[in-house]
């Protein structure tokens, strides 16, 4: 479904992805794990082109790299960024609303149908989603990407500066999208939560990726998690 | 009697023509966040291009084809002037248009002359169309009505059409997020910039023989949309329309009042021979819409209808 | 050697439109002189700066015209910057003895400039307002049937002298005219005289007094053609450049002027008549209206071969008094004030003209008894003149 | 402590550094300003000279709001204005030579102005300052017009159309200067400004200087370290007042003249530009952007009719590329130049070099002849002995060839540079 | 004794939302007061409430027995509170080492001066240097602080908020997004920077909480559910349905 073949990207001068090799199969839930800094939201950006890419990025066979974002995210990736871009002035119900790429097609989700899923949501639905407290913000976010009916989607850190409890629920939504038929490449840094979902984990470290395999597999690979993932 | 209808009639007149100015930009602000210096200079361009147009043509060809003109010289100004410049912020977006403004009115004058063009009110609609207390009505006036009227309802259409709006205004804060989420940011932009100028293109089609087409015309007009755009409330379709009817209103009115302020504020010891005394109501209406402006932003900051601050 | 001269007047911007064809005027002029051997054999220069129509910045021109060497300055285009040039020029001259300059004022014509502010460095070629106005109050004393008349003026010094002028002659020419309105707007302000127009109906006037210019010109006689009003508008600034076009026929009879051209009238000399068209073939967009730049520069080349120096002061001199045949009557430069006695004529726009204006068929014409002669323009003066020696 | 100090020490730029870069450049600019008279120049270089001081105060002021306190004005000619006119009345009242006024020398009207200016800022800035962004420069907007439309009102404060006029050489002379030929005007300007710059310049490294800068960057944060965002612009805007006020009282000696159109947008628009073109970021910037628009303003339209086609051209290829103006240029490269970096990039350098200077080929051949065109006159734009009339072939090919070349070297050299 | 920070019966609503709903809270001198509760609780806007952001829409809020609610925040920060953001709240274009003066101005009293050298105010920039150097920003005194790296904002949001030398020091989040070895660093300076003074502070991590606070108040919907100890907090049943959910078995 999508395949990366030596990906590099630089801010600037620095070199921050450095040949990353990855695929994801349809259906697949991937994790990517990794220290904070060593490139993992940056792969995220330079798969939606927000961070230009050097190499080959292609989705269904097709190349992607280079193309602007809107192109990419009509050929049905979804992407939710770690600064939960919601758009602050906007009810609930609009945010969600400019999630839906084409008005006329029905996609698998229904504004309704997400409110029901997320009583959080649902109570705030007509008021300007830049008050949201931050777990809701997260949430609508990821709604908001599943609007648009994605083959594909790539949720960065979705945990982040969630109460306990959330972060549970968050867990068990990513898990119901993945159900729903969804490819999901989920960059966490919460083992748990990735481990629990994932079918296969990447591990990155400075730019490239040194590990990957099954969550079993890599459950008796201490050595990596030692090198690679702890602080 | 005589007086107030005169002040009535007229006043609406130029403030419909004072809202047809400042519907585009109201657009583009609301939507892009840009306020548009150049806007009276689209208004310019769209009155030339219509003296241009008609010489070869007609006048309800110009009313039509130049407007697009201008919309396409404004598409063109976004996507390789303004685009630019949007990633350095708001205040390099309104400083790149204050320049381009200086560059049209120059242009102008290069094509047509420093002078005053004979652009003027088609035959078809140059004849009284009544005549009240002794005074002609030029029918050309009530055109004027109409168009604003029909511009008035195909705008509100436009943005009440909301989604179209909302992405534009979610990818004035977020272009990323929404270009993320499928929608073509650039294009949108491109296009709103484009039917804003457009809507100023329409204005100077109109109100290019209604006044005079020269080179100056950009100038006077300038600021005085501003203070329409800024009283109605920043975005406002609404509030830019009352705010127009109510600077029309105003400043005509005041023009036929022959009070001086000795007259009005005498009890307060104002002599008639004062220098301030002297002062009548009617030499004061051109400063009058930046009392409103100055007093709204004041009291108002939003301004009468709008949502937001400005 | 060349004499500079500096045409100090609006040359960009709004205002561009009437300083324009003076510097156009004056171009010709210079020409036409040079060719004919120039003054005492001195080619003349017009140097062409940009005032940008500011009292400030014509001062900075004036300065810079100075240092590259000119002694001679022109300007008229508005009362406002000549006042600040006339009190330069003064300074000028008393803080650099040796080094005058002499100030030609083409157009400038508030009344106090050769009156309580005269100064002998200051010769102007117009007719000033209150001179421009006896022929308005002569032709409307004439007219029975004119009863109340409406003015309407610019807020400035020019506009207050000329409603001023109008008020004090008409009352003395025929008391019995009511003065229905005096309206002063402000300068190149209003953008629609709609409602002016409509309070002139409804005061019920019977013909309409200004000294409006430039874009008021126009926007006023355009708001009154509208409005579909029939009554004279008596105009010292009718001819500036649009106004005709504007109004188009509706300008036949009821757009009048007073001013010191005359083309389109009978015993002309073919050589001003040439010169006339010879404008407009030069510079299509304006038409021959700066007659008196061309009276100008013929003045000061008399005066250089009377003073048989080109030395401001000596011209200064020689200027005093001195007389010219005009293309449409003798100019003689009054040696009490330094103001310029002509005949001047009303005209009003005619479809039946050799001379056409504003690139339609219409042009000035003479109205019947419409020339007023130097002597009766004639206004006393209040100059007490300082002279240099 | 004492290690503490120490550190301290080592943040802060150490006494030769602060001497190099603080105090050098304003001894430079002093010795300048004293032997520019060295050189003779002419009276109307003189001239110049003066009102780029006076315009280089104002810039200065100017960027006291715009580029420190990140305030947009689009009236800021109210205040130079006000603070001329209040001169030019003391001048006058210097001239009728009674009392207090009498012994009042005409050098000090700066001081006057400066007064006046504070004062305009004081009673203006408590409405216009309780907001920034939009509302500010809309009010702004507003005010330059009430107060411009109030200058044509009220003639006996501001003249009317003609304005008030003053003669310098009334009153007391001060260090010996009549003030009446130019030179002797020029060393009164030449106090002042470096008065200005003295002045401007301390004032940002005033804690206020610094916390206008925090409220620029972010006025919710100001309120929450114990200031009032308001207050701080308030403050600021008083001071900007000031010293706008202070060029008023440079120029009303120099030029002599006030009109009420000195208080309107134009000059305030000018000002803007000026500023915007020199660089707001940098002290410096609204010096250089205050010489190059004075010279352009006053000489450009001696040689050319499109002057305001040129200077629009400038400004908005300011904007577009250059958002440090000018001085973003020069720091640029004199810091690359200082980093031993000329080897790198001179090639790229040269490469855009030539690229820009194909494009002003090819834009002043098409601005000249469209002018020329345009105009009438029958002149042809003649350069260099070519005869390029709208007929010429010529014309077409060096109006559009140059521009070709010239876009595709500024691309080739960008891409050169971000590689 | 008065309680350094006292609220009661502290409500907001925006339009219908109430969002917090009578919350009576006293912080003693000197103690070290956690916050915590689910993703929109109102944690955040209580801050606000007490920093003067916002204003109460009924209730009081006293600090050191002063009323404060319907003061500015530059009032209130005067008269000792001091507050951080959860989202980085910086002065982007300038550098670290005036980003902390900035902070560290007002307390020694140079207002709005406009007559004196910032430079020559010796005890401004040693105090200046003194907090860079607690917080471990030193060396990275002179670099714009846009270019710090996230963790080192949220450093520097700290070192802006304890610059002034508050008694009373709200910290919201601040070790949100920071890494484990970050947060550990964070952790000791707050307990440094917080010797003596008293602190509310709200956290997800409850690492964090646990180690740091005296006392922890859980705020659900807006209300105070309960107030204690760690350890009462840790097991109250609540408490655990309502917030802590399975992790607090992790954390147990
Ligand atoms: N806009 C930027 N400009 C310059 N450098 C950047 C930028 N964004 C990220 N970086 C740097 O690039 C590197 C990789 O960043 P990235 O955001 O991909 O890391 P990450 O693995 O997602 O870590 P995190 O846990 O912090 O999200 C980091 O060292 C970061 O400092
Ligand atoms: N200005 C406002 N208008 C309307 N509702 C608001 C406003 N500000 C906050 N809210 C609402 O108040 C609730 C509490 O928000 P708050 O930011 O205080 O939560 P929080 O407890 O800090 O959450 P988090 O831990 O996610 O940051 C949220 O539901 C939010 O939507
Ligand atoms: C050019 C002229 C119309 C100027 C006008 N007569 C004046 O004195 O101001
Ligand atoms: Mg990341
Ligand atoms: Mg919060």
């Amino acid at each position: 479904m999508l395949q990366i073949t030596d990906l590099h990207a630089y801010y600037g001068k620095s070199h921050v992805l450095n040949g990353v090799e990855m695929q994801i199969m349809p259906g697949e839930v991937i994790a990517l794990l990794g220290r904070n800094g060593v490139g993992r939201s940056t792969t995220a950006k330079a798969i939606m082109g927000e961070v230009a890419p050097q190499g080959s990025i292609r989705f269904r066979g097709q190349e992607i790299a280079g193309l602007p974002n809107h192109k990419i995210a009509r050929m049905g990736l979804g992407y939710v960024p770690e600064s939960r871009d919601i758009f602050p002035t906007m009810t609930v119900r609009q945010n969600l609303m400019l999630g839906i790429k084409n008005m006329r097609k029905t996609g698998r989700w229904s504004i309704d149908q997400m409110l029901e899923m997320f009583p959080n949501l649902a109570r705030r639905a007509d008021n300007p989603a830049g008050v949201l407290s931050g777990g809701e913000k997260q949430m609508l976010t990821m709604c908001r990407t599943l609007m648009g009916d994605p083959e594909l989607i790539i949720i960065d850190e979705p945990t982040e500066g969630l109460a306990p409890l959330i972060v549970t629920q968050v867990g068990e939504m990513i898990a119901e999208i993945a159900k729903a038929g969804v490819s999901i490449l989920l960059v966490e840094q919460k083992l748990s939560i990735a481990l629990k979902i994932a079918d296969r984990v990447y591990v990155m470290g400075h730019g490239e990726i040194v590990y990957s395999g099954t969550p079993a597999e890599f459950a008796t690979r201490d050595d990596i998690r030692k090198e690679w993932l702890e602080v | 009697m005589e007086t107030l209808v005169f002040a009535l009639l007229n006043g609406v007149i130029y403030g419909l023509l004072l809202f047809m100015l400042s519907s585009g930009l109201t657009l583009i602000f609301s939507m892009m966040g840009v306020l548009n210096f150049a806007h009276a200079s689209f208004y310019m361009l769209g009155a030339y291009l219509a003296f241009t147009i008609m010489e070869g043509t007609s006048f309800w060809i110009a009313l039509f084809l130049a407007p697009v003109l201008v919309g396409l010289v404004g598409m063109v100004v976004e996507r390789y002037g303004l685009r630019r410049v949007h990633a350095q912020g708001h205040v390099a977006e309104l400083l790149f248009t204050f320049g381009l403004a200086y560059l049209i009115d120059e242009v102008v004058k290069i094509f047509w002359g420093r002078t005053a063009v004979n652009y003027r009110v088609p035959e078809l609609l140059d004849f009284p169309l009544f005549t009240l207390y002794g005074a002609q009505y030029p029918a050309y006036r009530i055109f004027i009505l109409f168009v604003a009227a029909f511009m008035l309802v195909a705008l509100w259409y436009l943005l009440k059409r909301t989604r179209a709006g909302l992405i534009i205004q979610a990818a004035l804060t977020h272009p990323h997020m929404v270009g993320s989420l499928g929608h073509n940011v650039p294009l949108i932009f491109m296009s709103v910039f484009g039917v804003g100028c457009a809507l100023a293109g329409l204005a100077g089609v109109i109100g290019g023989n209604y006044f005079v087409t020269d080179p100056a015309m950009a100038v006077q007009m300038g600021p005085i949309v501003f203070v329409v755009v800024v009283v109605g409330g920043l975005g406002s379709l609404e509030g830019a329309f009352v705010a127009a009817m109510l600077i029309g209103l105003l400043q005509t009115s005041a023009i036929s009042i022959n009070a001086s302020l000795a007259d009005i504020f005498g009890f307060l010891g104002l002599g008639p021979h004062t220098e301030v005394g002297e002062i009548t109501i009617a030499s004061m209406a051109p400063m009058l819409p930046f009392l409103l402006l100055v007093l709204i932003l004041m009291i108002r900051p939003r301004g009468l209808m709008g949502e937001r601050e400005v | 050697d060349t004499i500079k001269m500096a045409f100090i007047d609006p040359l960009s911007g709004a205002m561009a439109s009437s300083g324009e064809p003076a510097y156009q005027s004056f171009i010709l002029a210079a020409e036409h002189i040079n060719a004919n051997g120039g003054v005492n054999g001195n080619e003349i220069e017009i140097l062409g700066l940009d005032n940008k129509i500011s009292p400030k910045e014509s001062l900075v021109q004036l300065q810079k015209a100075i240092d590259q060497g000119a002694r001679y300055i022109l300007q008229g285009n508005g009362s406002s910057v000549a006042s600040a040039i006339i009190d330069a020029v003064n300074k000028h001259n008393q803080r650099n003895p040796g080094e005058e300059v002499l100030f030609f004022n083409y157009a400038a014509v508030t009344p106090a400039f050769t009156n309580e502010a005269c100064s002998f460095w200051h010769f102007r070629f117009d007719a000033h307002a209150d001179m421009k106005m006896n022929g308005i109050t002569d032709w409307v004393a004439k007219r029975d049937d004119i009863k109340k008349v409406y003015l309407i003026g610019q807020d400035y010094v020019f506009g207050e002298a000329v409603a001023a002028a109008a008020e004090s002659q008409l009352a003395e020419k025929r008391p019995d005219i009511e003065i229905v309105g005096n309206e002063l707007h402000p300068l190149a302000k209003v953008k629609d005289f709609t409602p002016y127009v409509q309070k002139i109906i409804s005061s019920e006037a019977d013909a309409v007094i200004t000294g409006n210019w430039g874009q008021d010109m126009t926007l006023l006689v355009k708001a009154a053609a509208d409005a579909g009003q029939e009554i004279p508008y008596l105009t010292f600034y009718g001819g500036s450049s649009g106004a005709v076009a504007t109004l188009g026929e509706g300008a036949v009879g009821t757009l009048f002027q007073v001013s010191e051209l005359a083309a389109n009238q009978e015993g002309i000399s073919d050589e001003q008549n040439a010169l006339v068209a010879e404008y407009k073939e030069r510079f299509p967009d304006y038409d021959y209206y700066y007659h008196r730049a061309f009276v100008t520069l013929e003045m000061f080349d008399a005066a250089a071969e009377k003073a048989g120096s080109i030395d401001p002061i000596d011209v200064a001199y020689a200027l005093e008094g001195l007389s010219v045949e005009g293309g449409y009557g003798t100019a003689t430069m009054r040696a009490e004030d330094h103001q310029v006695q002509q005949p001047l004529f009303i005209t009003t726009v005619s479809p039946d003209v050799t001379f056409p204006v504003d690139n339609t068929d219409l042009g000035w014409a003479l109205v019947e008894g419409g020339v007023i002669s130097a002597e009766a323009a004639m206004e006393p003066t209040t100059c007490e003149m300082e002279r240099p020696e | 402590m004492t290690d503490m100090t120490a550190t301290y020490a080592a943040l802060e730029p150490s006494r030769a550094e602060k001497f190099r870069q603080r105090t050098v450049p304003l001894i430079a600019f002093a010795v300048l300003l004293l032997v520019i008279p060295l050189f003779n120049p002419s009276r109307s270089m003189v001239t110049l000279l003066n009102h780029m001081g006076i315009t280089i105060v104002f810039a200065l002021s100017y960027n006291m709001l715009l580029g420190r306190a990140g305030l947009l004005s689009f009236g800021h000619a109210v205040y130079m204005g006000l603070g001329g006119y209040f001169a030019v009345h003391v001048m006058n009242w210097v001239a009728d030579g009674s009392g207090f006024w009498g012994a009042v020398p005409v050098f000090t009207m700066p001081a006057f102005g400066f007064g006046a200016g504070a004062l305009a800022g004081a009673v203006i800035g408590w409405p216009s300052c309780r907001r920034a962004g939009t509302p500010f420069a809309m009010i702004s907007l507003g005010v330059a017009e009430l107060v411009a439309a109030a200058g044509f009102m009220f003639d006996s404060l501001f003249g009317g159309e003609m304005g008030i006029s003053g003669d310098r050489m009334s009153g007391p002379e001060f260090l010996g200067l009549s003030l009446g030929p130019v030179d002797e005007v020029y060393w009164f300007i030449a106090f002042w400004t470096f008065i200005g710059v003295l002045g401007t310049y301390a004032f940002t490294r005033t804690p206020l200087g610094k916390l206008s800068e925090a409220t620029r960057d972010n006025p919710e944060r100001v309120e929450f370290v114990g200031y009032s965002p308001q207050r701080v612009r308030y403050l600021v805007f008083i001071f900007a007042g000031a010293f706008a006020g202070m060029a008023g009282g440079m120029s009303a000696v120099q030029d002599e003249i006030f009109t009420p159109e000195n208080l309107s947008l134009i000059p305030s628009g000018a000002i803007l530009i000026a500023t915007y073109v020199g660089g707001i970021r940098y002290f410096t910037g609204p010096i250089m952007g205050a010489i190059i628009m004075t010279y352009m303003g006053s000489n450009l339209s001696d040689y050319t009719a499109g002057w305001l086609l040129y200077l629009g051209l400038m400004f908005v290829g300011v904007v577009m590329f250059l958002p440090n103006g000018i001085a973003g240029i020069v720091y640029g490269t004199t810091d690359t130049i200082r980093a031993g970096r000329l080897g790198e990039v001179w090639q790229s350098w040269l490469i855009r070099l030539a690229g820009l200077v194909l494009i002003a080929t090819s834009v002043i051949t098409i601005v000249e002849v469209a002018f020329r065109w345009s105009e009438g006159y029958g002149e042809v734009f003649e350069p260099f002995g070519l005869h390029l009339d709208t007929t010429n072939l010529l014309t077409w090919v060096l109006g559009v060839v140059p521009l070709v070349l010239g876009v595709l070297l500024v691309l080739k050299s960008a891409k050169g540079e971000s590689k | 004794m008065t309680p350094a920070l006292e609220l009661t019966d502290l409500r907001k609503s925006f339009g219908p939302a109430k969002i917090i709903q009578g919350v009576d809270l006293s912080v003693g001198k000197g103690e070290r007061h956690a916050i915590i509760g689910p993703n929109g609780a109102g944690k955040s806007t209580l801050f606000n409430l007490i920093s003067g952001r916002f204003m109460p829409s009924s209730g009081e809020v006293r600090l050191g027995g002063e009323l404060i609610s319907g003061k500015k925040p530059y009032q209130i920060n005067r008269m000792g509170l001091s507050r951080s953001f959860q989202v980085s709240n910086i002065f982007t274009n300038m550098t670290v080492r005036e980003n902390v003066r900035c902070g560290v101005l007002y307390s020694m009293g140079y207002g709005y001066s406009f007559w004196r050298n910032i430079g020559n105010l010796k005890e401004v920039s040693e105090k200046t240097a003194h907090i860079l150097d607690e917080v471990g920003l030193l060396e990275k005194a002179n670099l714009p602080a846009a270019l710090l790296p996230y963790a080192d904002q949220r450093t520097l949001e700290i070192a802006i908020t304890i610059a002034g030398g508050a008694d009373v020091i709200l910290l919201d989040e601040p070790t949100a997004g920071m890494s484990h070895s970050e947060t550990d660093r964070a952790v000791a300076l707050i307990e440094k920077a917080s010797k003596g003074k008293t602190l509310l502070i709200v956290e997800h991590d409850m690492g964090v909480v646990f180690n740091l606070a005296d006392r922890i108040s859980v705020l659900v919907y807006g209300e105070i559910i309960a107030t204690g100890t760690p350890e009462e907090i840790r097991g109250d049943a609540k408490v655990r349905e309502a917030y802590l959910g399975e992790e607090a078995e992790d954390a147990a």
